[in-house]
């Protein structure tokens, strides 16, 4: 398996253990990663302008094409980005023409092959959570963890494809393939605040500390992620609050302790 | 309502069209103390069931020279002094491929002869301004129309007639007259269960369709046929301006932008009966494609309602089709019938209500003795607020401006608030009046949206309940009342969106709720037969 | 890289509503691989009550108290009634298979048992339905004895309100009380959504915030009824604090849609075909339907986003509803069905589609147009035979039925569902699986 | 050339270099960019970098400090990291102009001391001076090849005193090998030397020896007849050896000017005529000392600012700064930007500043924005503030500008300070203008507003589905949008009510009165959690038309928007 690593925006200068880590457990199963230098996915843009946010994301589908190689993102929001803009495209011949004309004036065009996989799909689907399992040397036996699923991996769920959308089981799957105990929580599929963090940082807060104490209340030790943005945002409202905090995990560093890889090799 | 069982006043109007209504203003703005007997609500017959376009008279011009300009005069009043109740939308003529190419080539003479300016536009031109105008359109002309709220205009006209005095009895049928001689004495009117006498020294007969009946009823037989026109409400408003068809009347010519919908019409079917008045599917599809003619959005469109009024023709011998007797008013004096306090005043356009309120004035003031002159095309209508909900897209905007902890959106279609309903209802109640749910929906948009009454009807009800304004059990009954009168206009466009919504209703209403079933429910009272049906 | 998406599965459903979802269910029981299609739909619409059957004949709006007798009565009179086809055991199977699975999701019910039950509804009426959410069980125990009993609503909840329950009922119901309270936190929200306080309930505090102001206004109530909003997720757990907390019998009362109790049916029924391997594909609809005679396999085109997913199947069930549903559509001519175009019994024109009154007692022609169907649940086609041996119609698309007026909705899902689902597993044994 | 003049020249110069100097480097002190840098006193901002470097300087840290010296300051290693050719440009200027600086234009204080002999006609220092100033042409050349090489359609930030500065450079240069060029060639220099070393100009005595300086030192006789007798010459070196040879070698070695030279002799008589010795020289030199005046307001500022910024990196590792510290480092940041362009080509929104037309979306570009409005410049031009302000906000904080910077700035806290300014300064990013008012009053400064904006394009490739009824037609009034959409569910629960809900929306969109919802806080209050869209049971759009609104809004309330209305 070989996939060019889209790590978007945030992995890089905020969350280095994610890409740590990702790299780490994907090393384990064969997963060769390729590195391009992508732009932005074009999230920003759709407040500006659906053709820049079209053409953008676009210009790494290209590139990705151009090597011959799938996306896989760490990323929930760029995962659902780039699958947005698949969908903006597909259906819009005015918008399509206008993008490939903007890609051809770099050099690039995008005929459509690339696909777009998030770091839980290909652990899922294309690993195989029975692989994983296989992997687990240390399963984190009784640790009671609540799956983090991030809106723009799983809604809407015609468009990203990523699990049943109203019920998905992939998150509570692989964290049981860790050893883990998934626990049942109401807010689980809610917003966790960040897309607001900078429109209405209050509103943002209530959406996030909704979601902890819901965690809490549920009997929950950790909160595991699967996103950059939904990670941070756990840890930055935690950060400055004096309220009942719970740990934030990521899933692949989860993973990668019961599969026994060293700490450091997971940023932890 | 408690009225004393015999009422005196200078003129007793019976009916609250626009005329009536128009009337009762009139008169009251002459210092005439009057009472307006109306069997139903405002603008209950014809006067709200029409296209609400305040015509520029074009549409007349090549056959009706008199009535185009009568239109034209009329029409530039309104704009003066109701301006309120108006949008000056301004309106296009266009002929599609295959229109009479003579009637168009001679359109804008005929117009120029009765006073009316229009302005040829290039079709391209027109269709970059109205987009839904059809690539088979041939040829434009700009015309002064606009459109007018009637039941704003009633209302208005109403509520400053009372602030003069005026008096407004609502479902008051006159059920007969009492005559000595050449004079009325007086007029039986049954309000609800009860009947009063009202003694009047005039009588103007403003009923509209039903004129022919009262008349009758007073021993004054004229002649008059009705015409039915049925009119179709579309789910989204289609261009800016009125778009009329540039060719002879006909079928389904005219489409207005009334505020956030298009209303599009009509069509004339020679009726005998008035009662029971429903668009049937024939009328709705004839209009849907006779329209789309013009408009090809209409074929796709998604209609929310569709609505039928009886023109009153005054009949001419011999004719049948509702279309070439004359759109003109009557005012008979009935001195022929052998009454001098009695007179009918009918016909005519919603555009010319107020002159034909005028001239039925003059003829009561004259026989009353009373020489004041008419002031309604001088003075200008008054905003009465309670009255200002009618208007579509008005109230999402005034909610807007005051929404807050108190005042919450009853209707969410039209966006119509808690304090909107207050008003209206308030208005009626501090004039006697027991409001119905029914009686809010024609004074505001509740119930007037897509979706039809079946979430803001259980809205606006506990909205009542709360404020105690609703007793028992009668907010189950208040709203199939209003799915009842709803009903009336829907069940004629109910295919595709509309009906599926219609279906969500009733899965509602029945389904869920079971509120046909009212009443029955003690029937399945749990000692009942266990094993089987449950006895009655 | 993206190919054309392929999928296949033993039973393909079209369809998301209760009819669609209590297929896709039991195919999953039945151990029948499944991919099923459609929206949420009709679900969100459910009052949580599970309706039987209540009315018949629908012209005399007679009501009973044991759907069984009345489906006996129907089957005897109006004998091509979908309910009339199914023999009662079938239907309590189809039921309690149902019910558990809704249980096992989470959303419980009471016992279901061998009769109708009348609950009381937020407009004031008095319901007739079978299956009851456990959280709504002490309403009916009350509406039968009438006991003190007190109705609580929440300023801003615009549909609810207990003074109109009380008023409508007062007649019959002298000790039925009301008051209005202000629902912790939110003094700044005009308007108030019923599915937003059920979630605030899920939180320990607010719940005992809220138990804590209507505990001083019980008085001598010995029941308290609140609007629908006892928990989503959680819905026994926040009941069982209310009960706790007041020490006394908590009901809710069905709302009005979108409620809480149609959004936790929604989020239990997909849970549970989630768990059964249901494979779902939302916003998504068929865009197209072929059969291969030969291979003896149905080609389903989902329109996806973008491009389309060919779902090949060895059975497809149509469950798609009537015209909220899509199953069928109607232009100004005619009621078609929107997939295949199978041919709709209906009345003769659009002027006999609806009465000229809402409430007319024998209710609208075009609500028992639908499909026709054979012994097996397979629809017709102008001929009168089946339109492909191994697809199947289930729910409100088939014909001669009225079930707004007869109360039959849930019943008429679940039972044919269980119906056609046993003839599916009997065709697909026949070619050799299932 | 009078020594007066020099001197007076050379002071002034000097003098206006330091006065420059000091102004540049007090910026760092009194230059504020972000709202916190506002709370920082000037004498907090010398202290710090007091202590600073007291605490760098007297720990192990000076290992670090040492280390950086070498490795960023003298090895330039992030800039060999990022591109190799810029590398050795850069390399071969820096070499090149410090040999010069030191050997040839403080000859006397420098080489003289140093090397015993040093004449600046003799090998090596001939040759040496050829290869210096060959090296920083060639480096100017890589340079200015390697921003022709990497275009990327994009304009790239510069301002215009730096390429009048690389001008004056070049001209500093060619005017010295010119000088260098003409000295070799020119008879009239001969003989000035003949005059002073030999006590002759006459032309016959002389002729051996120019004989030998025409044949093998280039000087361009007009009146020597060729061919030369070997005779003559062998009497002419001679000649040489006695009077010339201790001062001068054979200029073959001067590789640049030599030739220069050759090409010269056709003109040398006309140039001799004309005193360009004399006038070269002072191009030469007054260039120079032009080019020192005004070195602190050029680019080359950046031989000051960033071997400070390198070393105060070294000396606080981890990026640990005070706040005062912080303040200073970002204004440093500003003269330690030498514009090349790197960040730009890295930026992962870049793609966007081409898509949108807005430059203000690249980091160097933002660099400068934010230098204009520390420097009150930028507000006083609104369509160039506004765009700043649109890029700003669609910075993504990746860092990669940051991690690329070859001069190691801090470009993530500049931008992020940067962003504080603007929105100090009445350009907050979208969300927070346009919710400055409410959406009445944005609706009724539209209609009062231009009837027809001027667009980028139409609204329904903007917006299509907003613009199109039948996105909305199949809504059934259900409210499921608002019963699963958490925005409104936690706006409930404080004073951030929310003024319309996701179905109201699109209730009015349906009502044709879009205006009524640009403004709206549930548009741009929208979290694009899309459970509204998953759960519509009419398959309505609702979160995509939210998206679609918001694009739509920032075009069409941002014409209507002034800057002294939002601030």
């Amino acid at each position: 398996m070989k996939y060019a690593l889209f790590l978007g925006c945030k992995i890089p200068s905020a969350l280095p253990a994610y890409e740590a880590s990702s790299r780490a457990v994907l090393a384990h199963f064969g997963v060769t990663l390729v590195d391009l230098e992508f732009n932005c996915c074009g999230y920003p843009a759709r407040n500006f302008n659906r053709y820049a946010f079209a053409a953008a994301a676009a210009r790494n589908l290209a590139l990705a094409e151009r090597a011959g190689l799938d996306i896989l993102t760490p990323c929930m929001c760029c995962f659902g980005t780039l699958r947005h803009a698949i969908r903006f495209l597909g259906e819009d011949a005015e918008l399509r023409s206008r993008v490939s004309e903007a890609l051809a004036a770099e050099g690039y065009a995008w005929s459509g092959k690339t696909e777009v996989e998030h770091l839980l799909t290909v652990l899922a689907r294309k690993i195989g959570v029975d692989s994983l399992a296989a992997a687990v040397r240390s399963p984190r036996t009784g640790l009671r963890v609540a799956a983090q699923y991030g809106c723009h991996a799983l809604r809407p769920g015609n468009v990203t494809r990523f699990d049943n959308p109203m019920a998905p089981t992939m998150f509570e799957t692989l964290i049981r393939a860790a050893g883990a105990t998934p626990v049942d929580w109401p807010r689980r599929l809610d917003c966790c605040g960040d897309p607001l963090h900078q429109a209405n940082t209050p509103l943002s807060g209530r959406m996030t500390r909704a979601k902890i104490a819901d965690a809490l209340e549920s009997g929950a030790e950790v909160i595991c992620t699967a996103c950059p943005h939904c990670h941070l945002r756990f840890d930055a409202v935690q950060a400055g609050s004096s309220d009942a905090s719970i740990r934030t995990l990521l899933y692949t560093q989860l993973l990668g302790l019961a599969m026994g890889l060293p700490a450091d090799f997971l940023g932890l | 309502m408690n009225f004393p069982s015999i009422i005196q006043t200078q003129v007793l109007i019976i009916g609250g069209g626009v005329t009536g209504t128009a009337l009762a203003r009139d008169l009251a703005l002459r210092g005439v103390d009057c009472i307006l007997v109306e069997k139903d609500d405002i603008n209950a017959g014809a006067s709200g069931r029409n296209h609400g376009l305040l015509h520029s008279g074009a549409r007349y011009a090549a056959g009706d020279r008199a009535a185009a300009m009568e239109c034209r005069a009329e029409g530039a009043i309104l704009k003066r002094m109701a301006a309120q109740t108006i949008q000056d939308t301004g309106g296009y003529f266009v002929a599609v491929q295959g229109d009479d190419e003579r009637y168009i080539a001679d359109f804008s003479s005929h117009c120029e002869r009765s006073g009316i300016s229009t302005r040829a536009v290039e079709v391209a031109a027109a269709r970059a301004l109205e987009p839904a105008l059809s690539e088979r359109a041939i040829a434009v002309f700009e015309v002064p129309d606009a459109s007018i709220d009637p039941f704003r205009l009633s209302l208005e006209n109403m509520a400053h007639a009372r602030s003069l005095g005026a008096r407004l009895m609502r479902r008051s049928r006159v059920v007969g007259f009492a005559r000595e001689g050449r004079q009325i004495r007086a007029v039986r009117v049954r309000s609800g269960a009860e009947e009063v006498r009202i003694e009047a020294a005039q009588v103007v007969n403003a009923a509209g369709a039903w004129a022919r009946e009262v008349a009758l009823l007073a021993g004054a037989p004229f002649g008059m046929t009705y015409s039915k026109g049925t009119l179709l409400v579309t789910h989204t408003r289609l261009a800016r301006r009125v778009v009329n068809r540039l060719r002879p009347p006909s079928n389904a010519d005219i489409m207005m932008p009334g505020g956030t919908v298009s209303i599009v019409g009509t069509t004339s079917t020679r009726v005998d009966a008035l009662d029971d008045m429903h668009p049937t599917a024939a009328e709705v599809d004839l209009i849907v494609e006779e329209a789309a003619r013009m408009l090809p959005a209409l074929a796709t469109m998604r209609f929310i309602r569709a609505y039928a009024g009886v023109r009153p023709l005054v009949a001419a011998p011999g004719v049948a089709d509702g279309r070439t007797v004359s759109r003109g008013y009557a005012l008979f004096d009935h001195e022929d019938h052998g009454l001098d306090n009695f007179a009918t005043i009918t016909g005519g356009k919603l555009t010319t209500c107020r002159l034909m309120a005028e001239r039925a004035a003059d003829l009561v003031c004259r026989r009353l003795g009373v020489t004041r002159p008419c002031l309604t095309a001088t003075m200008p209508l008054p905003v009465a607020a309670e009255c200002e909900w009618t208007e579509p897209g008005r109230s999402p905007r005034m909610w807007m401006r005051s929404h807050g902890l108190e005042d919450t959106l009853l209707c969410e279609c039209e966006m119509v608030s808690g304090s909107a309903v207050d008003a209206i209802y308030d208005a009626l109640r501090s004039a006697g009046d027991t409001p119905t749910l029914t009686d809010i929906g024609l004074r505001s948009r509740v119930g007037k949206g897509a979706c039809q009454g079946a979430f803001c009807a259980v809205r606006t009800v506990a909205h009542l309940y709360q404020r105690g304004d609703f007793q028992a059990r009668r907010g189950i009954d208040e709203i199939l009342d209003f799915f009842g009168e709803r009903w009336r206009g829907q069940r004629a466009v109910l295919w595709g969106e509309q009906l599926a919504q219609a279906e969500l209703m009733e899965a509602l209403h029945c389904g869920v709720f079971g509120e046909e079933l009212r009443g029955e429910e003690s029937r399945a009272a749990p000692d009942a037969d266990p094993a089987g049906e449950v006895s009655p | 890289m993206t190919g054309a998406r392929r999928d296949s599965c033993d039973v393909a459903v079209i369809g998301a509503g209760m009819a669609g979802m209590a297929t896709a269910l039991f195919a999953a029981e039945r151990g029948l691989s499944c991919i099923q299609v459609g929206n949420p739909g009709g679900i969100l619409f459910a009052s949580g009550l599970l309706d039987l059957f209540g009315v018949h004949p629908v012209a005399e709006r007679r009501l009973w108290r044991s759907p069984y007798a009345a489906i006996a009565a129907l089957a005897r009179e109006q004998s091509d009634h979908p309910l009339a086809r199914i023999d009662a055991s079938s239907i309590r199977t189809a039921f309690e298979i149902f019910v558990a699975a809704l249980g096992a999701a989470g959303l419980r019910y009471a016992p279901l048992g061998d009769r109708n039950r009348s609950v009381l509804t937020s407009i004031g009426t008095i319901k007739t339905t079978f299956g009851v959410p456990l959280s709504m069980v002490a309403g009916v125990d009350a509406l039968e004895a009438r006991p003190p009993c007190l109705l609580v609503d929440f300023r801003g909840l615009r549909e609810f309100n207990a003074r109109q329950i009380a008023e409508s009922l007062g007649h019959r119901w002298p000790d039925l009380r009301h008051r209005r309270i202000e629902f912790p936190g939110t003094e700044a929200a005009p308007e108030l959504y019923a599915a937003h306080l059920a979630r605030a309930l899920e939180s320990r505090q607010t719940r005992e915030r809220t138990i804590a102001l209507v505990k001083p206004l019980l008085g001598d109530a010995l029941a308290v009824g609140f609007p629908a909003v006892l928990g989503l997720a959680r819905a026994s757990e926040v009941h069982a604090a209310f009960e706790a907390g007041l020490e006394m019998p908590v009901f809710e009362i069905p709302t009005m849609p979108t409620s809480v109790p149609g959004l936790r049916l929604l989020g239990a029924l997909e849970t549970a075909v989630s768990a059964r391997g249901v494979r779902r594909r939302h916003q998504a609809s068929v865009r197209a339907l072929a059969f291969d005679r030969e291979a003896g396999t149905a080609a389903l085109d989902v329109e996806g986003v973008p491009g389309v997913e060919r779902v090949v199947a060895r059975a497809v069930v149509l469950a798609t509803g009537r015209f909220t549903g899509r199953g069928l559509t109607a232009d100004r001519g005619q009621v078609r069905e929107s997939i295949l175009g199978i041919p709709v019994l209906q009345p003769a024109s659009r002027e006999a589609w609806h009465q000229r009154d809402f409430l007319d007692p024998s209710g609208h022609a075009v609500n028992r147009a639908g499909l026709a169907i054979d012994d097996a649940w397979r629809p017709l086609d102008a001929d009168g035979k089946p339109v492909w041996p191994r697809l199947f119609a289930v729910g409100s698309i088939l014909a001669h039925q009225d079930w707004m007026r007869s109360k039959c909705g849930s019943g008429l899902a679940i039972s044919t569902a269980w119906a056609a689902m046993e003839q599916v597993a009997r065709q697909l044994r026949g070619t050799g699986a299932g | 050339m009078s020594p007066a003049l020099f001197q007076t020249a050379l002071y002034a110069s000097l003098a206006l270099c330091s006065l420059g100097l000091v102004w540049r480097v007090s910026a760092w002190f009194r230059v504020r960019i972000g709202p916190d840098a506002r709370t920082v006193a000037l004498s907090q901002r010398v202290a710090a970098l007091l202590r600073g470097g007291a605490l760098a300087l007297f720990s192990r840290r000076v290992f670090q400090l040492a280390g950086a010296v070498f490795l960023d300051l003298l090895l330039q290693r992030r800039l060999f990291a990022n591109e190799k050719l810029r590398w050795l440009g850069h390399l071969l200027i820096l070499t090149g102009f410090t040999l010069l600086l030191l050997m040839h234009a403080l000859a006397a204080i420098v080489t003289a001391k140093l090397f015993q002999g040093y004449q600046p006609t003799l090998d090596p220092y001939l040759f040496l001076r050829n290869l210096s100033g060959a090296m920083v042409i060639t480096g100017v050349g890589l340079l200015l090849f390697g921003r022709w090489r990497r275009q990327t359609g994009l304009p790239q930030a510069r301002r215009p005193m730096d390429m009048a500065f690389v001008a004056l450079l070049g001209f500093v240069l060619v005017s010295g090998f010119l000088l260098e060029a003409h000295k070799i060639a020119s008879p009239r220099a001969f003989y000035r030397m003949s005059d002073q070393f030999i006590g002759s100009t006459d032309a016959g005595r002389l002729t051996p020896l120019r004989a030998v300086w025409a044949s093998e030192f280039g000087v361009a006789f007009d009146d020597l007849k060729l061919p030369i007798d070997p005779r003559l010459l062998e009497q002419g070196r001679e000649l040489h050896r006695s009077a010339c040879a201790s001062c001068h070698t054979k200029p073959v070695s001067a590789f640049v000017s030599y030739p220069m030279a050759r090409v010269l002799a056709p003109v040398t008589d006309l140039l001799d005529t004309g005193r360009a010795d004399a006038w070269l020289l002072y191009l030469h030199v007054f260039a120079c000392f032009l080019g020192l005046a005004v070195l602190p307001f050029t680019l080359m500022f950046h031989l000051v600012a960033v071997p400070i910024s390198l070393l105060v990196n070294a000396a606080a590792p981890n990026r640990d700064f005070s706040l005062a510290g912080r303040a200073s480092r970002r204004a440093l940041a500003l003269d330690a930007c030498v514009r090349c362009g790197i960040c730009d080509l890295h930026c992962s929104v870049a793609p966007l500043a081409r898509y949108l037309g807005n430059l203000g979306l690249l980091p160097a570009h933002k660099l400068q924005a934010t230098a204009a409005l520390a420097g009150g410049r930028l507000l006083g031009c609104e369509d160039v503030a506004l765009r700043a302000a649109d890029g700003a906000f669609l910075c993504t904080d990746c860092g990669r500008c940051t991690a690329h910077c070859p001069v190691g700035l801090d470009l993530e806290d500049l931008w992020e300070a940067g962003r504080g300014d603007l929105a100090a300064a009445g350009l907050p990013s979208p969300a927070q203008w346009v919710q400055a008012h409410p959406a009445l009053a944005w609706a009724e400064s539209l209609e009062r507003g231009p009837a027809e904006h001027v667009d980028s394009g139409p609204d329904d490739l903007l917006a299509p589905l907003s613009a199109d009824r039948r996105s909305f037609s199949r809504c059934v009034q259900c409210q499921t949008c608002t019963n699963v959409c958490p925005v409104v569910a936690h706006s409930m629960d404080s004073n951030h009510g929310i003024d319309l809900t996701p179905q109201k929306v699109m209730n009015l969109l349906r009502l044709g009165l879009r205006d009524l919802t640009l403004g709206s806080r549930m548009v741009w209050d929208c979290a694009t959690c899309y459970q509204c869209q998953e759960n519509c049971p009419a398959g309505v759009r609702v979160a995509d038309i939210m998206c679609e609104l918001r694009a739509l809004g920032v075009r069409r309330l941002g014409a209507v928007r002034s800057l002294r209305e939002s601030s």
